[in-house]
């Protein structure tokens, strides 16, 4: 096909499709009239049975955890993905031209640009700790956390340069924390098997305040494994970006 | 204010799809892609909506304060999830694709690959 | 209580997570690594075939965390493992662990990852198989598809691979994100994601706009998964770049699961609300047929052999397709047995490829042509293989196609045999040519297309070139697969058991009741299904005729340039053929525009005859 | 349409013309982001639609997601973008 005749096949089928979708989305009860009745017997049960009030987070660590066990994986296969794709090509021109490795402390970076990074990077990760600590309490949780965490870790490489990053974050020990953060998530829910429960079942107890810290059992340290994957996942994913970038740079350079 | 919400739904559908199929650049295509899943976060969000309730936290609201769905928020959360994930693993694959044939035209790869 | 479902997932994610973790422990200790792997997914498939035995009295319903559903409505994720999803399950788990087994000797370098993708794979799978709660079942299939098109793009020092997962990834992605927007829409309506519970709100009305948008967006997905014309465009391109053992996988089971996924959609969701109308049976026996000899012509023409086997796989698609669509419980489990079966030749058919590639070095038919005299056992493997795809008993094939075959001609639609055994000719023709031409040097090399040639040329060897043997950890899964693909159709009660269990798979009250109130159905129907399950005569002389037709047509493709009037007479035919190729353009615009016509088309379909 | 009243909620008048503002935005916002051809000028009217997103999130009241599609759609994936464009680049001079 050629581009037009691919363009004018598109959008003829298109308009077909966007009257039938419309046609579907009319059926639905309105803008504002969700029906329930899952979210308002969550919204219901959700803070006296887990604890938690942040209704999110109880369903996705608790309620509906399962698939946040698959989201986790889903993010492991990609990273392990990336790594794949890139790394090999990595392999292969570290083999043929050794120097280059030696060219890598040579990134500059402007002062005043690693001033900013440098001074970034400490409230990034506090507020990435505290959003990963955080999920029954306020809108946060481990994933958000964990980007934030990731970000950091960006913001380093921004002040130094590529080594330092490559200091903080060894490919081997970043594969590492990142399997152990899905792993772990899905080992606590083994563990409730081990107990005869039935798997994600929440088997620490709960607290007594409502929304505090320590309280809602699993899903603190749910939130937690999952806030060091998303944070490991990323560093992985950024670091072999850069690696190709910088790879790059020295290689037209 | 019934129906616009969905309307934007299938609009961004729409423009996304017509993005992917009329680009010529591999980024480019990633990126519409990623609008097209944009459209299934409004979807979701716009489902679970309750005019006048509040966010699904009860930190400081009472019990039964009427909320909106906190479902459609945790599955937008994993669907968010899965964008990152998807995404990262294709701009590898873009980045592979460019440093085999050195170019990301879509039509210019196919050429090539006969 | 019963841990079996979880264990049948949780168990190869945490391998991949250890595998991973371990990794700079186990560089450079392949045994190690391939062994645990091997051992996992062997461990996978024990817990599936148990779990498979006690599905016998109704189906095993587990709810995730112990929320139970109360007054009808779910608040947790289920699995609702029945004999035949967990049968599909533990066909997955059975063939990664041949594939496992294959690889061991099969790359010369592999990392972790290789491992650990195979095992997310797995679970991926099992998870899309066991679960009852249409999100959860997004989420698996996500979790399936990134691994897959990780494990696609494995070697990208070939200029194939990135071409082929960029294309699969996208395609499958935008069919993901479209399957997405349906479940959103009906929890719109419903405000619920359990299947069951969908599935009992929405037939309590007449259907409408929603429920069909929602049923053709969420099939989307499957439909592009399960490589249906017009959305099939990714697969030869995944497959002709894959790993050899990552293809065993992807048209063994990966794209039958898009079809399971079609299946309990609708027998869960769906059904009662559409009302088992004859306008599905038609949509759905439209886009299976069509699949089927799209998938037959383009796979009797290809010269590239993991193509040609990917072609095939297209045109199986499509007969289960045209299976599941009679709705019917013989028609059902024909499907199931005849998935069964394909799925075993053809990952038999797959290893034999790939041992062909790892002795000498190429995929091209034409340029193997007589070099395949000395891998005597792979020969004789490959042709039973061919054999068996072509439906000959006592392989599973016959039996399951017969059934299906059975049940449309007792719905008066007895003219889709000669539609199914016309694809079985030409798809067994095809790799019986292969069988002929390249083990045993028959009639002449295949007239070159250079652009075939082109494409062929550029699969070079996966490991290095000129293995002298054929190593036993190769040629022995293939070879179990093979006799497997015989023992199916000999094991005890098969017709009645496999009867029973589709019955019970398409009896959505049933299913509604186990699931959400936790009661078992007694099934009178089973025991006396309307027509019973056996082998009949008709099966074993379509089965039969499909096969020696093949062989014929397989004769005349290896000699057709000998005979002046036949040559005269097929010349013209190649211009077509050429013109209808470049439909399959590799351009991923191109793909991506067939998947919105092909949805416009559907859709446009249903609503009209529903309205 | 019954609205719900309480003490906690928001004036609905308001609301609306918020979300509505907000979801035109959004829909505009695609457009610009699939017509914007250079991939690099792409991805900032990308971080913009994503920070847009973000907003009508809010006004859905979605916190969680809210934050997430910040760190995740305007800040996290433009930092991948821009890493491939900078490595495809750089293999063009």
């Amino acid at each position: 096909m050629t581009p037009g005749q691919r363009r004018w096949l598109f959008l003829a089928a298109m308009a077909c499709l966007a009257v039938f979708l419309v046609w579907g989305l009319a059926g639905l009860p309105g803008f504002g009239n969700y029906p329930g009745p899952y979210g308002d017997i969550i919204n219901r049960i959700a803070v006296g049975q887990t604890n938690a009030t942040g209704v999110v987070s109880a369903i996705n660590f608790e309620y509906r955890g399962f698939d946040t066990v698959g989201e986790e994986f889903i993010l492991f296969a990609a990273a392990a993905g990336v790594a794949t794709v890139l790394r090999q090509l990595r392999g292969e021109r570290e083999g043929a031209d050794r120097d280059e490795a030696a060219g890598r402390e040579q990134v500059p970076t402007s002062k005043a640009v690693a001033a900013v990074a440098l001074v970034l990077t400490g409230p990034a990760v506090v507020m990435g700790w505290y959003l990963a600590s955080h999920a029954q309490t306020s809108p946060s949780g481990g994933f958000q956390g964990g980007v934030v965490l990731a970000t950091a870790f960006v913001l380093v490489y921004l002040a130094g340069q590529f080594l330092s990053f490559e200091r903080i974050s060894p490919v081997d020990l970043t594969d590492a924390v990142e399997a152990l953060g899905a792993g772990g998530f899905a080992a606590v829910g083994i563990a409730a098997v081990i107990m005869g429960l039935p798997y994600l079942q929440n088997f620490l107890p709960l607290g007594t305040v409502p929304g505090a810290v320590s309280s809602s059992g699993t899903i603190a340290l749910i939130s937690f494994f999952v806030g060091v994957e998303v944070a490991a996942a990323f560093v992985l994913i950024v670091g072999e970006l850069l690696d190709q970038t910088l790879l790059v740079r020295e290689g037209s350079g | 204010m019934q129906i616009l919400p969905f309307i934007v739904v299938v609009w961004i559908l729409a423009v996304g799809l017509y993005g992917i199929v009329t680009s010529r650049h591999l980024v480019h295509l990633i990126v519409c892609l990623i609008v097209v899943q944009s459209s299934t976060y409004v979807l979701l969000l716009g489902v679970g909506y309750k005019t006048g309730a509040v966010a699904p936290y009860f930190f400081d609201v009472p019990n039964h304060t009427p909320a909106v769905d906190p479902v459609v928020q945790a599955l937008a959360l994993t669907d968010v999830v899965v964008e990152a994930a998807v995404s990262a693993l294709l701009l590898a694959f873009a980045i592979q694709a460019h440093k085999r044939f050195g170019t990301l035209d879509p039509h210019e790869l196919a050429q090539l690959k006969g | 209580m019963d841990q079996l479902p979880v264990l049948s997932v949780v168990v190869p994610l945490l391998a991949a997570a250890a595998v991973s973790a371990l990794g700079p422990l186990l560089r450079g200790r392949r045994a190690v690594l391939d062994a645990a792997a091997i051992a996992t997914s062997a461990a996978v498939t024990v817990i599936l075939v148990v779990l498979l035995t006690r599905t016998a009295h109704g189906d095993v319903v587990y709810w995730f965390a112990g929320f139970r559903p109360s007054h009808g409505v779910a608040i947790g994720i289920d699995f609702a493992a029945g004999p035949l999803n967990t049968g599909l399950a533990v066909l997955a788990a059975l063939l990664v662990t041949a594939a496992m087994l294959f690889s061991w000797r099969y790359f010369e370098e592999v990392g972790t990852y290789y491992h650990a993708l195979m095992l997310t794979f797995l679970a991926g799978m099992a998870g899309f198989c066991l679960t009852g709660d249409i999100f959860d079942l997004f989420v698996w299939f996500e979790l399936m598809g990134v691994s897959a098109y990780a494990l696609t793009a494995y070697r990208p020092e070939e200029r194939g691979p990135l071409q082929g997962a960029l294309n699969f990834a996208i395609t499958n992605s935008v069919g993901a994100y479209l399957s997405l927007a349906g479940i959103a829409l009906i929890y719109g309506r419903t405000g619920a994601l359990n299947m069951a519970q969908i599935g009992q709100d929405i037939a309590r009305h007449r259907p409408d706009g929603l429920v069909v948008v929602a049923f053709v967006l969420i099939i989307s997905g499957l439909l592009i998964k399960g490589a249906i014309v017009p959305f099939h465009f990714w697969l030869p391109d995944a497959h002709a770049v894959a790993p050899t053992p990552v293809c065993v996988l992807f048209s063994g089971v990966m794209v039958e699961l898009g079809l399971y996924g079609i299946a309990r959609v609708y027998w869960s969701m769906f059904g009662q609300a559409l009302g088992h109308r004859s306008v599905i049976t038609a949509a759905l026996l439209a886009l299976g047929l069509l699949t089927a000899v799209v998938g037959a012509l383009f796979c009797f023409r290809e010269r590239h052999l993991k193509r040609l086997l990917a072609f095939s796989t297209i045109s199986h698609a499509g007969m289960f397709l045209a299976g599941i669509a009679l709705l019917t419980p013989l028609g059902l489990a024909g499907v199931a047995v005849y998935v069964v079966g394909h799925a075993l030749l053809k990952a038999a058919l797959f290893l034999c490829v790939g041992i062909v590639l790892h002795r000498l070095g190429s995929v091209n038919e034409t340029a193997l042509h007589g070099r395949g005299r000395r891998l005597r056992v792979t020969g004789a493997v490959f042709t039973l293989a061919a054999l068996g795809l072509a439906d000959l008993p006592p392989f599973a094939t016959f039996l399951g196609k017969g059934w299906a075959e059975d049940s449309a001609a007792t719905r008066g639609l007895g003219w889709i045999i000669v539609i199914f055994v016309l694809c079985s000719v030409l798809v067994g023709g095809a790799v019986l040519r292969v069988a002929g031409g390249v083990f045993y040097g028959l009639g002449d090399p295949p007239t070159e297309d250079p652009e075939m040639a082109r494409e062929a040329s550029e699969e070079t060897s996966e490991t290095e070139q000129g293995k002298a043997r054929t190593p036993l950890t190769m040629i022995i899964p293939a070879t179990v697969l093979v006799v497997a693909a015989i023992g199916v159709v000999f094991a005890p009660h098969i017709g009645a058991g496999v009867e029973a269990a589709a019955v019970r798979f398409e009896d959505q009250a049933a299913y509604n009741a186990t699931v959400l109130s936790g009661t078992h159905v007694a099934h009178p129907a089973a025991i006396a299904p309307a027509e019973p399950a056996g082998v009949t005569v008709t099966a074993v002389a379509t089965g039969a005729g499909s096969a020696l037709g093949g062989l014929a047509l397989a004769f005349l493709a290896l000699y057709w340039q000998r005979l002046p009037v036949l040559r005269r007479g097929l010349e013209p035919g190649v211009g077509l053929a050429r013109s209808l190729r470049r439909l399959q353009s590799g351009v991923i615009n191109d793909y991506v525009t067939w998947i919105v016509v092909g949805l416009a088309c559907l859709g446009g379909a249903l609503a009209f005859a529903i309205r | 349409m019954v609205a719900v009243v309480t003490p906690y909620t928001t004036a609905t008048g308001l609301m609306d013309t918020l979300q509505v503002t907000v979801l035109v935005l959004v829909a505009l916002g695609a457009t610009a982001v699939v017509l914007t051809r250079d991939p690099v000028r792409q991805v900032i009217v990308l971080s913009v639609y994503g920070i847009l997103l973000a907003v009508l999130f809010l006004a859905f009241q979605a916190p969680d997601v809210t934050l997430s599609e910040l760190t995740v759609g305007a800040v996290a994936l433009p930092i991948l973008l821009l890493l491939t464009l900078a490595k495809v680049r750089g293999r063009e001079k």
